[in-house]
Order: C-alpha cells, then structure tokens, then sequence
C-alpha cells in the first residue's frame, strides 16, 4: 500500500505562486486606505486574520487526512496529513506573532485573551504534539497510524475545546479582536481582506504541493532503505578475536 | 501613537511574517534537495 | 469471560500494584500538595488573592499532575510484561477500561486530598458544596480516559513519557475550563448545568474515542 | 511422562490437526533498515519438539516473538495454529500459546501467587490450579514472595509454573536452561514433554546443544536470518 516511485522531476510552478501570492498580499495591504479608528494598524490585520484563516483550514485538513488514512490505510493521507500539520503549525505560529504584535501598540499588552487567539495557540500546542508524536518511530505504518488516531482524537475534542474557550471569554470579554465589532469595516479594507485571504489559501496550496513532494521523498528514502537487502542483523556479529584459538 | 510609530508596528508585523514565511518555504526546498541528492536522482 | 470481568482483572491488578508500590499516594500526591504550597510563595500570601486563585490554581495542579497518575504503569511496562499481557488473549478495550478505571480511581483519591489542602491553604469558600464531589468525579473520570488513551497511542514510541503530558494538557481543556467556570458562574448565581455538561459529553467523547482506538492501537 | 491430572490442572484437549501448528512461508522482519529475518521458512508439526540454535543476534528472539503472535512479519505469511499472522484472527489463538522469554514478564510488586492468579483469571482457570502449578515447580513455599524479591532462577521457575498451569499448545522456550540451577533443569524437559505429548508443539531456543537434544526431535540453525 506504500506509494509508487515519486515523480522525478521536482516541480518550480510552486515556489512562484507563493511569491507572486505573498507579493500580492503586501501590495493590497499597503496600499488600501487606513482604518479610520485604528489608522495604520489596521494593515495588519490583513495578514493576522488570514495565518489565523490558515490555521484553522490546516487544521481541518490535516484531521480530514487523517480520518482518511484510518479508512483507506494509504500511506498518501498519512503523507498530506503531515504536510498541512506543519505548514499549520507555521500559520498558527505566525497568526500568534501578529497577534502580538498588533495587540501590544492597540491595547497595550502583548496577550490578550481574545477567544479566538487563545484557540489559535492550544491549537499550536496540538500541532506541536502531534509533530512531536511523528518522531516517536520510524516505522511509516505504525507512525501514520498513531498520528491519525492523535489526529482523529484532536478533531473530536476541538470543538468542544472551542466551545469552551468561546463561553469562557464571552463570560468576561464581548469584543473579540479578529472580528472588530466597530463600526463597520470600509469596503475597501473588506475587500483587501479578501484578497489577502484568497492569497494566502493560494499559498497554502503550493506549500502543500511542495511539502507533499518532500513528505513522499522522505518516505521513499525510508522504504527504500527498508526494502534493499540490507544487511542481515545478525551478520554484523563475527567471532570474537580474544578467546580460543587466538591466544 | 504618531502615525511614524503605527508604521513602525506595521513594519515589524510584516518583517515578522516575511522572514517566517520564507524561512519556512526555503526549509522546504533545502530539505528537498538534500533527500533528491540522497536518493541519487538530484532534480 | 466477559469484558467487564476482563476490565475488573485489569483495574484490580493496577491498584493492587499501586497499594504495593504506593508511587500515586506516597509521590504524585505530595509532589500536588507541594505544588500547592509553592504558589504562595511565589505570587505572595495575602488572604484575598489566594482566596480568589485558589479553586483555579487547584483544578490546574488536577490536570497538570493528573495526567502523570494515568500514564505511570503504561510508560512503565517492560516488554515482557507487555508479551505476557498481550498473550492472556485479554481484549485491547478491555484492557483500556480496565486501566482507565484503575486510574480514575486513584485520581479521585488525587483530587479529595489536594482538594483538603487547598481548602486549607488557600481557605478557599467552596460555594456549590453539593457540586465538587460531581466535578471531581467528571475530572477524574475524564482525564483518566485521556490519560489512558494517550499513552496507548505514545506507547513504546520514544520519549514517551515526556510525549503523554504534552498531547493531553491541550485537550483537558474543556474539563479545565468546564470546573472552573462551574463554580465560579455559582456564586454570580448563574446556574452551571450547561458546564457540567459540556464536561460530561467532553468524558463521553473520549470514553468512545479510546474503546474504538483500543485494538487499532495493539497492532503497533 | 503422560499428561499428569493435577489437582486443577487440566489436562490439554489433544490436538487433531495434519498441518503445521507453526507454518512460516518466506516470512521476513526489519527493524529499520536492517534485516534480522530474511526469507525464513519453517514448519513445527503437532507433537514436535524443535531446537533452534544459532549466533548471538541471529534473530532467534525475533523468531520465538514471531511465532508468539507479538510482532508481525514485514514481508512473507504464516499461521500459528491456523491463525494468520497478518490478521486480527491472531488474537484469538494468543491465549494458547506459551512463552518464557529470557527476561520474565512477571509483575514486581505483585507476589508469585498473585502473578499466577491474575493470568488464571484470564485463562478462567481454577486458582486451586495456581498453588499445584508452583508446588509442582519447587515454588510452593516462595508463592506469597513479590517477584521482585525473588531472584531471577525463582521468576523463570515461576514463568515455568505458569506455562504448567495453562497447558498452551506452543510452547516457546527463550534459553529456558539458563538461570535455572540443576534440579529445576530437568523440569524443562518435563514441560515440553507434556506439550508435545498432548499433541502441542514445541520450539526450545538455546545454546545448550547437550540438553536440547534430550528432548528436541529436531534442530535448526538461524544464520543470515534464514533457517541455514
């Protein structure tokens, strides 16, 4: 059930579509007129809510491929559920960071224990957890299996990880700093918004690409390792050169 | 907050995602090159 | 024989070994109580503030140190104990029940006598009296099944006693949050039904999460 | 020595079966990149006693766990008593198989009794048949000792009680004669006797040739993870 021979050429159109998506975000962001309240501050809101975005879907995706693999038991699932995890622990990181970084010159503090921040970084944790649980073997079944199972077992207990913190927050702070409640955003930042979101999901994807391809060429020097007639264990122990017969 | 002091929030903001961001992509490539060298077939 | 009775061998095998070896009541428990007593001394002793932190600071402690108590005889477990075990022919999810059940057990036991110290220490006024021993027992019963569960999927992997700790805190959070919430909504006179279940359908999930992974998880 | 009607050990229902008990076909096992079994066939009939022996890390331990149901072959297929190795049907047939490995499986902090009781209860079995097993194996006044302050030749006998006591039908023997001083040597012998004697089969890993070979029909050698 392992893969074939991964492709032997390695695709560039990837690394391409992420800059021209990331020079598009930076284009759109920097050049859309400042919020009225928060003034220049508000550009960051256009790459804070799409790595959150970000997390979230990688999120998913990489539960759904787990799921997937538990069902299909193809080492392919294993392989992209592996790569949204780590393009998602990126994301979540980097949605954290900004969060931060907005907070601090908006509120003064660095944390603010915005509901939807604080899901955003117990589920870095869970990324970090199951990164930390893929190294745990090197035996690819037993690895794709144990990080499916971690990764069905998140996807359950998520939602009500989330429903907790919502209630939690919601008991002790309305505003939430994702979604302003303010006055409504100006068109024209809405639509930068979208397009930074857009841009972001289009870079996930070549990331995606990418990281699969070097996921399937990891697991090919594993198995190809594995499948050579390697040594035999035992051959590696010879008669030992003290004792009878050498004296 | 002068509006030259939101700029330099904005700017550490994007410097910030820039370097993760192209960190992060060139680990990719590095990583991928060093596994195609030792599978033999360099791309 | 039955599963239940296949569950009961396991749990009374893991306390027996527990009365034995004493590492919960005579380790875990006063690592806790020490962990108890650190705080003030770090955050400062005046009464109000204590008072205020202490229920929080106390189901932390639960969930930080609980989780040691349900990993520690499956981490422990030489590879001959596994082989014996595995050749009793026991079912994989009577075996995850069995040792679930032993370690809510002991973690009850965790909770009522950490929960003695912080009333002392922190002289903390337990509003809901009538609703500790509930929570106490969704905690116990919820982070055993976590716990359990967890080790099961680290099992022989590397460092994987240090690895257990880190996949359950994130999702103990729910039960975390759901304790804590459920006093304290009481004394601004809400009603905390919808906490306890919510912690109730969180213990519910993972019960069934860890019987079906069962014996997936005894292929590896 | 025909299969003795202890007090609460029962006696094996004999097993009628042409095929092997133990049927490997070209089974391999990896760890990594390294193979420790390589293409390896075997065949253990009913009422065959077989004696393995080879160099250190040949893969003999490999082979008994192999055999035990306990790991799973990475290329190849076999059957230990009609159960596939590669499926889920080779949880059932765990409880009738017997292993001593060269480290004992027993609980430290639970007493040989106790260790005994609980795979009793298990197996269903009377625990009357527990005190007759460790009597039967020179432990009777040792059985409310914790494992752990018994020494290692007194846990292999234990381990031997308990193979007596639930009469499987393999028996796999990890150096069963190492550790264990000279009166409990021939005990060895007298337990794969009963097995093989009741139809069971037997596979007895060890360097000890001479003893062996009181009680092996057969022998095989493991070299280059292979039967040579």
């Amino acid at each position: 059930m392992t893969d074939p021979t991964p492709t032997s050429t390695s695709t560039t159109w990837p690394w391409i579509v992420m800059a021209v998506a990331g020079l598009v975000t930076f284009v759109a962001s920097m050049t859309v007129s400042p919020d009225a309240v928060q003034g220049q501050l508000s550009r960051i809101m256009y790459v804070h809510v799409p790595s959150a975005w970000l997390a979230y879907l990688a999120f998913i995706v990489t539960m759904a491929a787990s799921a997937m693999y538990l069902w299909k038991r193809d080492l392919k699932w294993d392989r992209r559920a592996a790569a949204s995890a780590e393009i998602g622990v990126v994301f979540t990181g980097m949605a954290l960071g900004l969060g931060m970084i907005w907070a601090k010159p908006t509120w003064g503090v660095w944390w603010t224990w915005d509901a939807r921040l604080t899901l955003t970084s117990i589920m870095f944790f869970i990324y970090l957890g199951y990164l930390a649980l893929r190294r745990t073997t090197d035996d690819l079944d037993v690895r794709a299996r144990r990080a499916a199972i971690l990764g069905v077992l998140a996807v359950v207990q998520v939602p009500l990880v989330h429903f907790s913190v919502e209630w939690w927050r919601t008991l002790h702070q309305p505003a939430t700093l994702l979604r302003p409640e303010g006055p409504e955003m100006a068109t024209s930042m809405l639509v930068t918004l979208l397009i930074a979101v857009m841009a972001f999901t289009v870079m996930y994807v070549a990331m995606m690409f990418k990281r699969i391809e070097l996921a399937r060429l990891e697991d090919a020097v594993l198995i190809a390792e594995q499948a050579s007639d390697g040594a035999v264990a035992g051959a590696a122990v010879t008669t030992p050169t003290i004792g009878r017969g050498t004296a | 907050m002068t509006s030259a002091e939101q700029w330099n929030w904005v700017l550490l903001a994007y410097g910030f995602a820039y370097v993760v961001l192209v960190l992060f992509v060139v680990s990719i490539g590095v990583r991928i090159s060093r596994v195609r060298a030792r599978l033999g077939d360099g791309s | 024989m039955g599963f239940f009775s296949q569950a009961r061998l396991i749990t009374s095998r893991d306390l027996v070994r527990e009365r034995r070896s004493g590492e919960v009541l005579w380790v875990t428990l006063p690592f806790g109580a020490i962990a108890l007593l650190l705080v003030p001394m770090a955050i400062g002793t005046d009464a109000p503030l204590l008072e205020q932190v202490g229920t929080g600071l106390f189901w932390a402690i639960v969930m930080l140190f609980g989780v040691l108590i349900s990993i520690r005889q499956t981490t422990g477990e030489t590879q001959a104990q596994r082989d014996q075990l595995a050749l009793t022919g026991i079912d994989a999810a009577a075996i995850y029940v069995g040792r679930a059940t032993a370690s809510f057990v002991l973690l009850v036991i965790f909770e009522v006598v950490l929960g003695l110290v912080t009333i002392v220490l922190y002289d903390v006024p337990v509003s809901g009296w009538w609703l500790v021993p509930i929570l106490i027992t969704i905690v116990a019963a919820g982070l055993s099944l976590l716990g359990t569960l967890a080790a099961s999927i680290v099992s022989t992997g590397r460092n994987a006693a240090a690895l257990v700790p880190l996949l359950v805190a994130p999702l103990s959070i729910p039960l975390l949050i759901g304790a804590t919430q459920a006093l304290e909504v009481l004394d601004l006179g809400g009603s905390s039904l919808a906490w306890v279940l919510m912690m109730i359908v969180s213990t519910l999930v993972l019960a069934v999460a860890g019987v079906l992974s069962a014996r997936p998880l005894q292929e590896i | 020595m025909g299969p003795t009607t202890q007090r609460g050990i029962r006696t094996l229902p004999p097993v009628i079966s042409d095929e092997p008990l133990i049927h490997l076909a070209s089974v391999s096992v990896r760890a990594g990149a390294t193979h420790i079994l390589r293409d390896l066939d075997l065949d253990v009939r009913a009422g065959e006693a077989l004696g393995v022996h080879g160099a250190n890390g040949a893969g003999k331990t490999t082979l008994l766990r192999l055999a035990a149901t306990l790991i799973r072959p990475s290329s190849g297929s076999g059957t230990v008593l009609g159960a596939s190795l590669n499926s889920e049907s080779r949880y059932d047939v765990r409880h009738r198989i017997g292993y001593v490995g060269h480290v004992p499986g027993l609980y430290p902090e639970l007493t040989l009794r106790e260790n005994l009781e609980f795979t009793a209860d298990a197996h269903s079995i009377d625990h009357t048949a527990v005190a007759s097993a460790l009597d039967m194996v020179g432990l009777g006044a040792a059985s409310d000792r914790q494992a752990d302050r018994c020494s290692h030749g007194m846990q292999r006998r234990a381990e031997f009680a308990r193979v007596l006591m639930t009469t499987p039908a393999v028996l796999l023997l990890d150096e069963p004669h190492s550790a264990l001083d000279a009166d409990a040597v021939d005990l060895v012998d007298a337990i794969v006797e009963r097995t093989t004697a009741s139809g069971g089969a037997a596979v007895l890993v060890s360097h000890d040739r001479e003893r062996v070979s009181r009680v092996a029909d057969r022998f095989v050698e493991i070299s280059a993870g292979g039967v040579a």
